[in-house]
Formats: structure tokens, C-alpha cells, sequence
């Protein structure tokens, strides 16, 4: 009684850890907020009602949070939710960028995955014309496409990376994108509506932290909260949820990924996604830096974390 | 004697569809045993239906969560789930055809208004009930409302265009002889344009009703986060083949039975063209 | 002027077509009010064309027809038309096909049902009122459509060979309702038929067309007492002169084409 | 003065059409002065008209990456991309035409096929052309095919039982005669049944053409990446109103002419409803 | 036995339904190979129900039907049917209609030209053979109708009306090619029409029908030689019998549904 309610969209990726086990395990009730989730069913039925201000609250894909910042919706990014994770993978024969010039490659449009293969190829020095992309919906189905060898390279998050490995002959992972960002590159991140943020700022710091206790949570059981959502929200077996988190872990503070931010919109300037540079004021840490200060003990003992 | 091919005559309609779904099954089943249907994309139905219980856990009829955990399972809650579905269906398709009737009529009786929407109407028909989505968040927020909406936009438009037609079919003699027998041009559209036009509205309202179906699925992914669509998105996002097949074969199963009561309304309804007009051999 | 008056109407069919046909041509005619007039004309000649200038289904190519002074420029209840195939709604039972044009007119069910009883006892369909139109013979549809007409008890009655598909015997019965009606109603009546016992039998006046486009070939007047007894020398000289005439179009039509 | 109001007669129509947008748009624009439209939702069209070579340099032509890098650009890539989705739609629906002709005629030839066949299909009908996605992948992999089977499966049973429903109803006295001048069945089927629907399955294929145009959107979406569904995924997915709107309107003038030359040829070929059964008033 | 052969057969309409309606009962009747019969009955007798199961249309309730001694249990056009209300199909030309027939049979095309051509003008229509039929009079579909069955060359010919709507001149000429055409085909006829004197013109054997349900009344042998002058006297007192024989029946019936 007396909670405050808080919409919120999400995902269906392991980066969403944080927020299913958050509201799962009620974590965000100690400082009055409830989580309602809206039910959406693709990325980009996310982006429609965020952007639309149907919700308070999304855990969202970077690049969609800055399309959306570029089209002028009243959204900021709060945090982080989850780090790492975009794997590409090639068919045999596929050893570098250069091979992949006349390939196909199938992604989602506008994703977190489609910016990994465009930086990839960039680094290797070929252009994003050389390369035939394919769009695709749904998880499964771009995973499908691979592995009946309609197309020459994918770039999948786990589970699927590793099926598309395992059940395609010769297939090696051209990047997981570590070796291009570096480690703790962002995936995903939590994004909340501005009007939130002037009118209730407590109800988003709750959100904040129940995120970062289910971090904390997650890192110290992985077993416990994997086995908590998998029947929830995650249909895969558990050894393979299990190593998809391992390859994508949770990670709120996101702080030294501010720069990444900024970098990654320019790459999707050029791709012709977004028309401006992510404005510096759209990535506003306030927030989580309170929650951080008022939380010592809880952020001290998180593994992964900016500091 | 006599009473047994009564019998028989009540349940061949019956032993014909568990035939003519037998062979589909057995098609398909043989694909599998074969080796040709990969049974993680394509699922025969021996592999779907077992283990139903296992899958009913989906199906929340609160549908607040689809999915979670123990609060579905009982084959309550999957009646619960297709009812809600059902629901929205049926109240976009009446909404749906009563808007569109009332248009089409309208269309055809102000000379004016008809000019000024039928080119509107036309250029709004092929837009797709997906890229009506936004405006339906936008104006109906979440929940069932967009998906009502959604149905009711995807059948507005074709059956308003297809009011049109039949209006423009009725037999010019119908409408002569009504003018002849002074009808005002209202009553000439309340005595005449409409029982005529009716039967082949229902039958169009039929064929909708499959538009209406097929709609639904996309709507509901619309932030109702309920119902046989919500759960096929689910099941699609989480690679899970037996659970979309599952769900298409109870979709096609209410489809069916949806379908039928309509006939038997039409032949309740309009019993004017029963034995006069069987057509066919 | 009261009555109808056709003044030199003409109707074109398809005028700006690659094949106009012309129906009727520069017809001038008047029907006083009451009086009974007869089309008698070869297949085809635009009987059922003229029929539908009147009644104001159709305008035409040239010419005017005024009612009472007033032009004709579309149908009304006061000029009740029967089709010459007839045409009842199929979604309405008989009876109810019969009271169609009271209900239009807002007469109360209780009279209604009178009338549809009388009426369809007149016509001899009393046990077929719950029937549906199908369900009928050729001439029973017939008689349901006149007893339609008979209801509405309209000014003119314009009739396109209403008793075609009677036999004799029926249609001399119909043919004494009408005159019952005609006489207590003193309604204006414009009636087509092939039948010239029949013309004869009813008509104040009858109208020969000639052969497409019609135009009018002769008029005979008959000024006598109704009922008529067709064996008379008279009526029989009627019939050769009306037989007569008729044959000559007949013939010249048959020549044309055959010449085409 | 004739020669005046032949010309008035022609543009008549048009002007009409133009009547009817402007009133659509004025709204739009109306509700968006008064700031009742959100602009990042529901642009109104001077809005989302501006700027047009900026949105235009998302149309590829080669369709293989909309969006993506700015090849695109000119008049000839947004009409190349159209061409694209019209050529899809006009496959799909073409063959969807087809089959479901030919099927919902051997379903009433051939009783013991129609019977066997008849409940699947009615059962098939309302399942929706997303729930087909993962067969058509599987059948046909990527690219235009499954996009082109994704139509025909929307328009397929619908205008199967539409086709059955109009054989039922072929005038009783067409097929006695028919049966009275010595036609076998098959010959009925041919010269008779035929032709008497023809003129609504017309009818009944313009109204589908609208729904083919509202799944093409959708089975562009599933690796066929270029078209205008493909557009409106994109644009949805960067949360770009203009483009969803742009993309509609081009969906929405293509399918009126679409609609405008499917009425030509059914003028044409169907001349003998012309001036006989004008119907209306 | 040859010719057609009806045998104690009986049609009851709706037999399950709430109101079964008798059309014919136990009506027995041959026709002789060659033999020209018409019936004569009131409106609503059923006469087009006999018809109608003649024709392999419908089937009898009870009895057998049989042709040259085989059973009839389907059309066939060896037996064609005129149907008392003309039906064209509405996208073929009038000509196309008229060799409808022909094009099933495989004639060939220069064939059936040539047949039209013939048809045509010999029922008047030499003109009208590219035009559609709802620009036909009334007249003209019925003989279109005429023609096409002509086209067949049958072995029976059933005939509902065949005349009805067509103006004495029109219908004296088709009566006298019917009659051609029967006499060279040696067809046998079984024609329904509501005009005595086109019977009495035209039947080796009239056979009067009672009023509903159709049973033979009696039945009229005329062994006279064509063309008949139906003014003789003869002709005259064959005319009075058959009217009174229908009006017997046609009161009764009007006399039951004002009781009813
Ligand atoms: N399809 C039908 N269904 C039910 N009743 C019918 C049907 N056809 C005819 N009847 C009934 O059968 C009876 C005989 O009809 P039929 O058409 O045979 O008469 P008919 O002798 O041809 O009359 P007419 O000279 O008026 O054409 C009528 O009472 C009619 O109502
Ligand atoms: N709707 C129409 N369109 C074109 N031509 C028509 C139309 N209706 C009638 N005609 C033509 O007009 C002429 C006269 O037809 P109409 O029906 O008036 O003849 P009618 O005198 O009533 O003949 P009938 O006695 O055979 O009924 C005919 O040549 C016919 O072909
Ligand atoms: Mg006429
Ligand atoms: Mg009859």
C-alpha cells in the first residue's frame, strides 16, 4: 500500500537481468516504488510507448535510447543496465573485416548489434556499402537464417551467438566487441521520461537501486537469480542462460561509458540513423551518483562497476 | 433405420474435418518422420501437444504477465486467455461493422459527404494496422483499447469499401420499384438497400472476421500483454516452436468455431436465402 | 390541363453510344383523367419505354409529359407502375411484399392486414400471404404484383401487360377487379397487352404503336358499355381492324431485319 | 460550354479527391496547432512534407540497406523502393488470386476434396501471416519469396472461402439452364459458374488488394530488408515519426492507384455490369 | 416404349416442412414420339412442376418418369426446357446466348454463326444479336429464349409459356416455325400456354389440368390437319369446351382460398 507506481518497458536480452530480478524479488518496494511491466513484444514497440510517454521507465539498447534523444523525445538516460554481450559471427572463410566485403550480413536495424558490425568493419577499413545487410525481427529467426546458411554473418547476442556457432560448420566469431570498445562497453541502459525526473526523482533512484541490489544479487548467486527469471523470461535452458550472462553481465554504473555514448552516436550519424551528436545533457548520472553516495556499503561490494 | 442415417447425416459434417485435419496432420508428421521438417522451426503436432500441461503454464489468464510462473497451467486459463482474445475480436469486428456500414451507407446517401471521405477512405485502406499502431498508443494509451482499435481499423476500411459494392450491386429493378411505390430516399436505403445488401454484408463480415483474427495477434502485442497474440510473440521471441504452434492451433481452432457460429446466425438471420438460392450442383 | 399529357416525347437508348437505338418517336398523347386507355403494339416497338417516361423511372430524349399540369420528372405513388416482369422482394413474405407501398406510406398494421387479406383473396392468393416469392408460380407472382399496385390506389396506373401468365380464366376475373377498382377509383389507367380480347374488353380508348421507334399508328375509340360481349359483329370488326393493323408492323418489322 | 463541362466531368473527380485530403489534412493540421497532436507522435503533413530530400535519402533503391548511408536520395530511389513493394504485392496477390480460385473451384468439383479440404482451411484462414513468419523462413529462407508468400497467405484462404461463398451463390436458374442445354460439370464450371462470379471476385480482389498492401509492410520486415515496410520498421525503430508518416502517405497514394487501375480493368474486362446494374440511386 | 412416359408421379414442395404444398398428384401421362401436346390449366396448377421434373430437374415425389423406356434422371439436351421466365446469362451477347447450346456441343464456330444468323432472323431479331440482354424488351428475350432452344435440335421439347409475352403477329409467325421445325424434326412437344386458341392452333392433344394439385381433368384429341381456321365452328365449340372445363376449375379454386 502506498507504492508509487512505475511503468516500465524492457527487453527480452539478459541485459535485463537487473530490472526482471528487481521486480521479481520486489526489490525496488523498500523505498516505495512498485514496477508495472508493459508487455511489448519487439524493440520496437519499446521505443513507441517510451517515446510516446506511455512509460515512466525502459531498460532499452543504447542505440535506440539515442534515436530517441535525436528525434527529440523528453527521455534520459539514468544508468546502466547491462554490458558487453553483441557477438558477430561468420561463416567459414570469414577470417577478417576484408572478407566480408560482397557478404551478407543479418542484424537488427538501428540495434546495439548493427553499430558493433559498422565499427567493425570501419576499424577493418571497409565501407558499410561493400557488405549486403539483412534485417531481421526476431531473435530466432535471424538465428535461423545463419545456421540455414542464408546469410554469410550475423551479429547475435548470446544464446543465440553460441547456437549459431555451435550448429553452423567452420563458423568463428569475428568479434565479440571487446577487442574494438574494450571491456564494459555498453548495451543496454535504463532510460527514464524527464518529466519523471523532475516530478518524482525518488521513485527513479528506487528504480536505481533495486536495480543495483539485483546487480549485487546476481553477482553473488548467478545460479539463484538465473533460475528465478528463466521460467519468467527466459525460455532457454539454464546452462545456456548461463553462460549468455556470463558473456553479458549486469552493470548499473555505466559512468565511464559516457564517452562511449558520444562515440557511438557518431558512428550512427554516419550510418544515417540520427541527424546530431548525442547532446551531453541526455546522459545525466545525478541520479545513480546519489544512489551511489547514499549506498556505500550496497556499491562497494558490486563487482563491476565504473570507480 | 431411417433414425440412424439421421445420426449420420448430424455427424458427417463432424468425421469430414477430423478426416480433412487428419491428412494435414499426417502430411505433416511424415515431413517430420522424414527428416524434411526441422522439428525446432517446424514441430510436428505429436511433439506440441505433448506435454500440454507443461505449456498451459503460459497461459495467464490475468495476463498481467505472460508467462510467469504457476499462476496459469490449468486448462482454465488457456480458456481464459482465448476468451480474452476472443473478446477483443468480437468487439472490434461488431464496432467494425457497424462503423463501416453506417459509413458506407452515408457514403452512398449524402452525395456530398460520400465525395468528399470515399477518396479519403481509399488512400487510408492499404496503410497497414501496424503503422496505425503509434497513432493507437497515442490515442488510446495501453491496454485493450489500441487493440480494439487496431481490429476495428484493419476491417473499417475494406468493409466500408465493401458496403460501397453492394450497395452498388443492388438490382436497379429493387430500387425502381421502390421509388415507384414512393419511397423517400431514406426508406428506399431502410426498406430496400439494406435487406438486400445483407446477406452479402455477412458474408463479407465472414470473411473479415479471419481479417479480425489475424489482426489481433499484432494488436495485442500492443501493450495489452495478454492474450494468444502476446504469447505467440513470447513464444517467437524465445525461439520456443511448440508453444507458437500450440497457440496457432488454438487460434485456428476458435477461428473455426467462430466462423461457424456466424454461419448459423446467417442462417438463422437471413432466411430468405435458404432453399430459393442454393446455386452450386 | 388534368389528365396526363405526352407531348411529343422520343427516347433514345445509348444516345451517345456506337449504337443508339430509338424506342419512341415524336408521341403525342393524352389520357384524360379516368379514362382507360390501351397500348397495343408488335414486340419491341417501346411500349415498356414509354410506360417508364411516364411513370419517371426514365426521362425523355426530347418532349415532356405533364401530370395535372405538372411535369413528370420522377416516380411517385400517385402514378403506380406494374413491371412486365414482375418483381417482388425476395426477403418479404407475399403478404408482406403486397402492403409494402402501405407500410412506406405509414398505414397502421391493423389496416394493413385488412387489406392484405382482400386483397390477396381478390387475386386468389388467400392461402399463399405467409408464402415467399419464390415459392411461387409464374402466375401467381404476377397476381401478387397487381394486388401491390391495387393497394396503393394511386391517380394513374400504369400496367405493363399485368395479366400475361393468367390463364383465361383468372384473367378475366382479374380483369373484373380492375374494372371495379378502375370505376370506383376513376383512376387514369395506361395499360400494355398483346392481347386484343383484352384490349377490347377494357379499354376506353385503344392505342396502336407502329413497329421501333413507336410512334402511334391508329386510335380507336370505344364508347360502349362494359361488360362487352366479344362475340358481337362489332367487337369482332374491332378485333380484325386492331389484327390488321397490327400484322402490317409485324410484317414491315420481320422485313427490315431480314433485309439488315 | 459542352466542351467546358466535358472537361469539368473529367476533373471532377480529382478535384474531389483533392477536396477530400485537403479536409483530412486541415484536421491534422488543426489538432496540431492546437497542440492536441503531439509532433513526435503525429506530425502533421507540413511537417512531415518538409524537408523531403532529407527523408528521401533513406529510399535505397537497391533496397539492400534502407536507411543505412545515403545512397538514396532522389525522386528515382523513393519510386524505385515503391516499385519494389508494389511488385511484391502485385505477385503475391496475383498468385493468391489464382490459387484460391482454383482451389475454392475444385473444392466444390470435386466433393470428397472439398470436403477434406474445406476444414483445414477454414481452420488455417484466421491464423495470422506473423504466425507464418517462421514457415515462410523456413520454406523459403530470405529475401523476396517469403515476403511474396506472406501475401499470399493473407489473401489465400480468405479469398478461397470468399470464392466458395459466390459459387453458392450463383443463380439456381444459371446452372439449370446450363444443366438444360447438355453442359457437364465441368463445362458449367467453365462457361457458367465462371463467369457469373467473376464480376464479384473482382470486387472481392480489390478488397484484398488492401489487405495484401497491409501485410506486405509486415513480410518486408522478415529479411527481405527494402521496401516500404522495411522503411516503416526502421523509422519506428529510431523513433522517427516524420518517416513513419512519409511512408504511409506513399503506402496510402499507391494503393488508391492500385485501387483506381484494378477498377479500369474491371470496367473493361467486365463490360456486361456496366450500364445494366448501376444500382445505387 | 418409345416417347416419353409419365407414370402416377406426384410433387409435393417442402414435403418435410411445416407447409407442404402438393403441385402434382399421381398425374400419368405419354407422349407419343412426334406428338404435339399442350397443357391447359390454371395459374398455380403445376404445370411448370411437371415440367420441371420432365426436364430432369426436379425430382418426383413418387412415380417414374421415363423417356424412349429409360428413366429420367437428370437434364439432358435431347429434352430441352423453355423456362416460363426467359433467362439469358447477362455476359454473353443475345447471339452467344442463342448458340450456347451449340458452343458445348463443339459445333464449330463458322457453324455457329451461321445458325445464329439463321435463328436470329427467323424470331425477329436479325439486328440485336451483338446487343446484351438487358437492352431487350420483354418480347425479345422470350425469343431469344425461343431460338435458343430451336438451336438444339431436341428430341423433346418442353415449353413453358414460350409465347407469353409476345404480341399476336410475333407469336402467330413463331407458332407457324415451331410447327415448321416439329414437323422436320419429329420431335415431340410438351408445351404449356394459357391461350386457347394457340392451343387449339397448335396440339394434336390438349390436356386440361385441375386446379391445385395438377391432375388431368381431360383430356382434348384434335386429329385435324394444320394450319386450323380457329373461327370455324368446330374450332369455335372446341374453344367453349376447354374454357368451360377451366373456369369449373378455376372457380373452385378461388372458391377454396375465400373459405380458407
Ligand atoms: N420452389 C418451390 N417451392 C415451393 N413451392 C413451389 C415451388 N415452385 C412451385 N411451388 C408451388 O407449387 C404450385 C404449382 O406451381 P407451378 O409453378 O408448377 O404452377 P404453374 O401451373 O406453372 O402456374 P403458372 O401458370 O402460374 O405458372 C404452386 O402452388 C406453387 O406455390
Ligand atoms: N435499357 C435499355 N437499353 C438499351 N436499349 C433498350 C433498353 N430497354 C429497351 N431497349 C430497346 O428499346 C426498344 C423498345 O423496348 P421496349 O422494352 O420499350 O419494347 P416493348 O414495346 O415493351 O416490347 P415487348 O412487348 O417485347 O415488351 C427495343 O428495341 C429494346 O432493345
Ligand atoms: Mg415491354
Ligand atoms: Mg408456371
Amino acid at each position: 500500500a502506498g507504492l508509487t507506481t512505475i511503468k516500465a518497458t524492457h527487453g527480452a536480452g539478459l541485459c535485463n537481468l537487473g530490472i526482471f530480478l528487481a521486480k521479481e524479488r520486489k526489490l525496488t518496494e523498500a523505498d516505495g516504488v512498485e514496477l508495472d511491466f508493459v508487455v511489448t513484444p519487439t524493440t520496437t514497440d519499446v521505443v513507441t510507448l517510451f517515446g510516446a510517454g506511455m512509460v515512466d521507465v525502459s531498460v532499452i539498447p543504447y542505440s535506440n535510447f539515442i534515436t530517441l534523444v535525436d528525434a527529440g523525445a523528453p527521455v534520459k538516460m539514468v544508468a546502466g543496465a547491462g554490458v558487453e554481450g553483441c557477438i558477430l559471427v561468420a561463416a567459414e572463410g570469414i577470417r577478417s573485416a576484408a572478407d566480408l566485403k560482397g557478404k551478407s550480413i543479418g542484424t537488427f536495424q538501428a540495434d546495439t548489434l548493427e553499430v558493433l558490425a559498422y565499427d567493425y568493419m570501419a576499424a577493418g577499413g571497409v565501407s558499410f556499402a561493400d557488405v549486403e545487410i539483412k534485417y531481421f525481427n526476431t531473435s530466432p529467426e535471424m538465428a535461423a537464417a545463419f545456421v540455414n546458411g542464408a546469410i554469410d554473418a550475423v551479429c547475435h547476442i548470446e544464446p543465440y551467438a553460441t547456437q549459431c556457432l555451435e550448429q553452423r560448420a567452420g563458423s568463428t566469431v569475428l568479434t565479440d566487441g571487446l577487442d574494438i570498445y574494450g571491456q564494459g562497453y555498453a548495451d543496454c541502459v535504463l532510460a527514464a521520461r524527464t518529466q519523471l525526473l523532475e516530478d518524482n526523482p525518488g521513485a527513479v533512484k528506487a528504480v536505481i537501486k533495486g536495480m543495483m541490489v539485483a546487480q549485487q544479487q546476481s553477482e553473488t548467486d548467478t545460479a539463484k537469480a538465473l533460475a528465478d527469471t528463466a521460467g519468467i523470461y527466459y525460455r532457454t535452458s539454464l546452462e545456456a542462460l548461463t553462460l549468455a550472462q556470463f558473456r553479458q553481465p549486469v552493470k548499473i554504473d555505466q559512468r565511464s561509458n559516457t564517452q562511449f555514448f558520444a562515440d557511438r552516436s557518431a558512428s550512427m550519424k554516419k550510418m544515417g540513423y540520427v541527424r546530431n551528436d548525442l547532446p551531453p545533457e541526455a546522459v545525466d548520472w545525478s541520479l545513480l551518483d546519489e544512489v551511489i553516495a547514499e549506498n556505500a556499503d550496497l556499491y562497494a561490494s558490486l563487482r563491476l562497476k565504473s570507480a | 433405420m431411417t433414425l440412424h442415417r439421421g445420426i449420420l447425416k448430424q455427424v458427417a459434417p463432424l468425421l469430414w474435418s477430423v478426416a480433412s485435419l487428419s491428412i494435414f496432420v499426417g502430411l505433416w508428421e511424415f515431413a517430420w518422420w522424414r527428416g524434411w521438417a526441422d522439428p525446432l522451426l517446424l514441430p510436428p503436432p505429436h511433439i506440441f501437444l505433448a506435454n500440454l500441461s507443461e505449456q498451459f503454464r503460459f497461459f495467464d489468464p490475468n495476463g498481467d504477465r505472460a508467462g510467469a510462473l504457476s499462476e496459469g497451467g490449468s486448462i482454465w486459463s488457456v480458456l481464459g486467455v482465448i476468451g480474452w482474445t476472443s473478446l477483443r475480436v468480437t468487439t472490434g469486428l461488431i464496432l467494425g461493422f457497424v462503423l463501416s456500414l453506417m459509413t458506407g451507407l452515408a457514403i452512398r446517401y449524402f452525395r456530398i459527404f460520400g465525395k468528399l471521405t470515399l477518396p479519403m477512405i481509399t488512400m487510408l485502406a492499404p496503410i497497414s494496422p501496424v503503422a496505425w499502431i503509434p497513432v493507437a498508443v497515442f490515442v488510446f494509451g495501453i491496454g485493450n483499447p489500441p487493440a480494439i482499435f487496431l481490429v476495428l481499423i484493419a476491417i473499417y476500411f475494406v468493409m466500408t469499401l465493401a458496403t460501397l459494392s453492394l450497395i452498388d450491386n443492388v438490382p436497379k429493378s429493387y430500387v425502381q420499384l421502390a421509388r415507384i411505390m414512393g419511397c423517400s430516399k431514406r426508406q428506399i436505403y431502410r426498406h430496400v438497400i439494406l435487406p438486400a445488401i445483407l446477406p452479402d454484408l455477412f458474408v463479407t463480415l465472414r470473411m473479415n472476421l479471419f481479417g479480425a483474427w489475424m489482426v489481433v495477434l499484432i494488436a495485442e502485442a500492443v501493450g495489452v500483454g495478454s492474450g494468444l497474440g502476446q504469447i505467440t510473440m513470447m513464444a517467437r521471441n524465445t525461439f520456443n516452436a511448440n508453444l507458437v504452434f500450440l497457440t496457432m492451433t488454438l487460434i485456428g481452432i476458435t477461428g473455426f468455431l467462430f466462423d461457424q457460429a456466424l454461419k448459423l446466425i446467417q442462417r438463422k438471420v437471413l432466411w430468405w436465402i435458404g432453399p430459393g438460392n442454393p446455386g452450386g450442383i | 390541363m388534368l389528365g396526363l399529357s405526352i407531348k411529343d416525347v422520343s427516347k433514345i437508348w445509348n444516345p451517345g453510344g456506337p449504337d443508339p437505338v430509338p424506342a419512341v418517336s415524336n408521341l403525342t398523347l393524352d389520357v384524360a383523367p379516368a379514362e382507360f386507355v390501351v397500348l397495343l403494339g408488335p414486340s419491341g416497338c417501346g411500349k415498356s419505354s414509354l410506360l417508364y417516361i411516364v411513370a419517371g423511372l426514365e426521362q425523355p430524349t426530347s418532349g415532356t409529359v405533364t401530370f395535372d399540369g405538372l411535369p413528370i420528372t420522377e416516380p411517385s405513388p400517385e402514378r403506380s407502375l406494374i413491371f412486365q416482369e414482375a418483381s417482388l422482394y425476395p426477403w418479404l413474405t407475399v403478404k408482406d411484399n403486397v402492403t409494402f407501398g402501405l407500410k412506406i406510406n405509414h398505414t397502421a398494421p391493423a389496416k394493413r392486414e385488412a387489406a392484405a387479406q382482400k386483397l390477396l383473396k381478390l387475386v386468389g392468393l388467400g392461402n399463399a400471404g405467409n408464402k415467399r416469392p419464390h415459392e411461387l408460380s409464374g402466375g401467381m407472382r404476377q397476381r401478387a404484383a397487381l394486388a401491390r399496385a391495387l393497394a396503393m390506389r394511386p391517380k394513374v396506373m400504369l400496367m405493363d401487360e399485368p395479366f400475361a401468365a393468367l390463364d383465361i380464366q383468372t384473367r378475366a376475373r382479374m380483369q373484373g377487379h380492375l374494372l371495379d377498382i378502375w370505376e370506383s377509383s376513376k383512376a387514369s389507367i395506361l395499360l400494355v397487352t398483346h392481347s386484343i380480347d383484352e384490349a377490347l374488353a377494357l379499354a376506353d380508348r385503344i392505342v396502336v404503336f407502329t413497329s421501333r421507334p413507336g410512334r402511334i399508328k391508329a386510335e380507336i375509340t370505344l364508347d360502349l358499355p362494359r361488360p362487352r360481349d366479344l362475340r358481337s359483329p362489332e367487337m369482332v370488326d374491332y378485333a380484325r381492324r386492331c389484327e390488321a393493323l397490327l400484322a402490317e408492323e409485324v410484317e414491315r418489322a420481320f422485313k427490315e431485319q431480314e433485309l439488315a
